[in-house]
């Protein structure tokens, strides 16, 4: 999950999410930036809004809720 | 072919041309189907199939004389009054067209249930006279009730693969069930050396959309829990993500951007928690704002 | 609700919820400190378990989130 | 949560979330006042109505729920 | 939320969570380091089990949620 | 499931989910090739909208998580 | 998701998930064989148990609100 927590925190300190910012991210964090990796995740987050995909989480969350009320 | 008039030599000729020159040949059973309804079939299937009925002997005989090996095989799949269909799509698809086009019909005393017939309960159309003895008569619970005649329960009144008789035939009639399915029964079908028989033709469709269902379900899980990243994945994975890190936060009390009205609404909620347990015990221990 | 909040706080960081820690802790916050509702608040919290009390709004925990994503 | 606790005393009793009051506080209390802890607490509400958060998060709470009800 | 999936990212690559490392990753992440904001990060992280924690749905307003139910 | 899988490969790659290709995918997995399965395949798959069967999967991935409550 | 069906696949037909027999699946599926996720793809499977991580939901996300409910 390293890789996804680099991509958030780059997302959030709104830089760009690109093979070299996140290699140095990983890489100041002590773990291993494996390129292959990298390059997948960078493509699959090419279609992805993140906030959206977080936002998506929240209304999961609420749902049990909800049920259990 | 000795002693054969020549309208069947021609017949047969015409069969193995059609055998020849289409890569799938079914065999039907268009027993029970009417005319008109035939017609209707025939018209709709035009462009794609071919319905061919001829005698027994002059289809079998055409099948045995094919080069195509093994359509003999179909010879065994002559059932009630058959019929060969001649066509280039695939046999499944065929045989899902031919049930897609069934209709249905009443019962015919003698008939055998294709299925549980059920009356269901509810009002008729029936007026109060001795059509409720009747009903009665061949099982179905029936009282009056506001001037009409009604069924009280659901009833099976013929099992799957009962014969039907002629009272419950006419009885399901009156009520407008239309128990039976009429159209064209594909037995058998030949394509490239195998005869495929209707059960093998059966599709169940349903169940083909919960195995797509069920193989990207499991590929998004595989995915997810080895965390490989593709279009699927990376919005859960970072869902997942997102999370853990506001569980870490607002178990941590960490106030962040998104966090922060949370954990001040938490204290809030707890201090109304504690309120309202202390002016349980005594309305004076809490002020004005707090008391229930 | 001052004296509720005061009471919480010397709940976590678990010193006694006496007449005088109450005092104290509702005079540092600049608060006024009535006597006779300090000693009401504290016989009624006698029989009342505050962890549980705090626990019970668990219930419900998903629901803010989704509002807050 | 003693520095929440600490700064919705404060808000509750109408002073100042600053950094002297939420120190004066939690010492009160008997508890430790990590300077850092209290610094970031501070920065975090600079810009909050906390009135409205609760407000905000506690309707956002009730939603769900009285849908499920 | 930078700084927590700061910690999250230091955590889920087994590194520890201390100032030093936290102020790295933030750093190669292009976000600014606030060390009062670090040091009560790690401070508030240091009584918990963070993988309980992560995993712990968490608790929020819940008593508006419950009166509406 | 190799008929499926090698249907949804085909999908996801955008080629025509044909007799000729699913075979292909099966032969290359080191499977079998049943070729009344394959037509009963495509014959079941002519009328299911892959894409549509999929976004209703989505929507029930978060169902699971409400009925636990 | 084509290199999770091309696993997939394999794994069903009880194939060996290597570097050869996933670019031969891709390839027979006409879609583009990447090598560096190929490997990607098949060092993050290494220590997997594919039976489980199939099984296993992969939106965990709402699970631990469930619970909590």
């Amino acid at each position: 999950m390293e890789y996804i927590y680099a991509a958030m925190l780059l997302h959030t300190a709104n830089q760009d999410i690109n093979e070299e910012n996140v290699k140095k991210v990983l890489e100041a964090a002590g773990s291993e930036a494996d390129e292959a990796r990298i390059k997948a995740l960078i493509a699959a987050l090419e279609d992805v809004d993140i906030e959206e995909a977080i936002a998506k989480t929240a209304v999961a969350a609420a749902a049990p809720a909800a049920a259990a009320a | 072919m000795p002693h054969v008039a020549s309208w069947k030599k021609e017949e047969v000729e015409s069969l193995k041309e059609l055998i020849e020159s289409h890569d799938v040949v079914g065999m039907a059973n268009l027993s029970d189907i009417p005319a008109p309804q035939l017609q209707k079939m025939r018209r709709s299937l035009k462009d794609s199939a071919v319905v061919k009925m001829s005698r027994k002997t002059l289809m079998s005989l055409a099948l045995s004389e094919s080069k195509k090996e093994n359509i003999a095989d179909l010879e065994g799949h002559m059932e009630g009054q058959p019929a060969m269909i001649f066509t280039d799509m695939n046999p499944f698809k065929l045989y899902k067209i031919l049930e897609a086009s069934k209709t249905d019909a009443p019962a015919k005393a003698g008939s055998i249930a294709p299925a549980d017939i059920v009356v269901p309960k509810g009002d008729t159309a029936f007026k109060p006279g001795p059509i409720l003895g009747e009903l009665q008569k061949v099982g179905i619970p029936a009282k009056i009730d506001k001037g009409k005649i009604v069924i009280t329960n659901d009833k099976t009144i013929v099992a799957e693969g009962e014969t039907i008789s002629k009272e419950i035939a006419s009885m399901l009639t009156r009520l407008e069930i239309f128990p039976m399915e009429v159209g064209i029964d594909l037995v058998a079908a030949y394509e490239d050396q195998t005869v495929y028989t209707s059960d093998v033709l059966t599709i169940d469709e349903e169940k083909t959309i919960a195995d797509v269902q069920k193989a990207f379900t499991q590929a998004l899980n595989l995915s997810v829990n080895a965390v490989i990243f593709n279009k699927e994945s990376v919005p859960v994975l970072l869902q997942n993500a997102n999370t853990k890190a506001m569980n870490l936060a607002l178990n941590a009390d960490v106030l962040t951007s998104k966090t922060r009205d949370m954990i001040l609404a938490k204290a809030y909620s707890q201090m109304l928690a504690v309120a309202s347990e202390v002016s349980g015990k005594d309305a004076d221990a809490v002020d004005d704002e707090l008391r229930e």
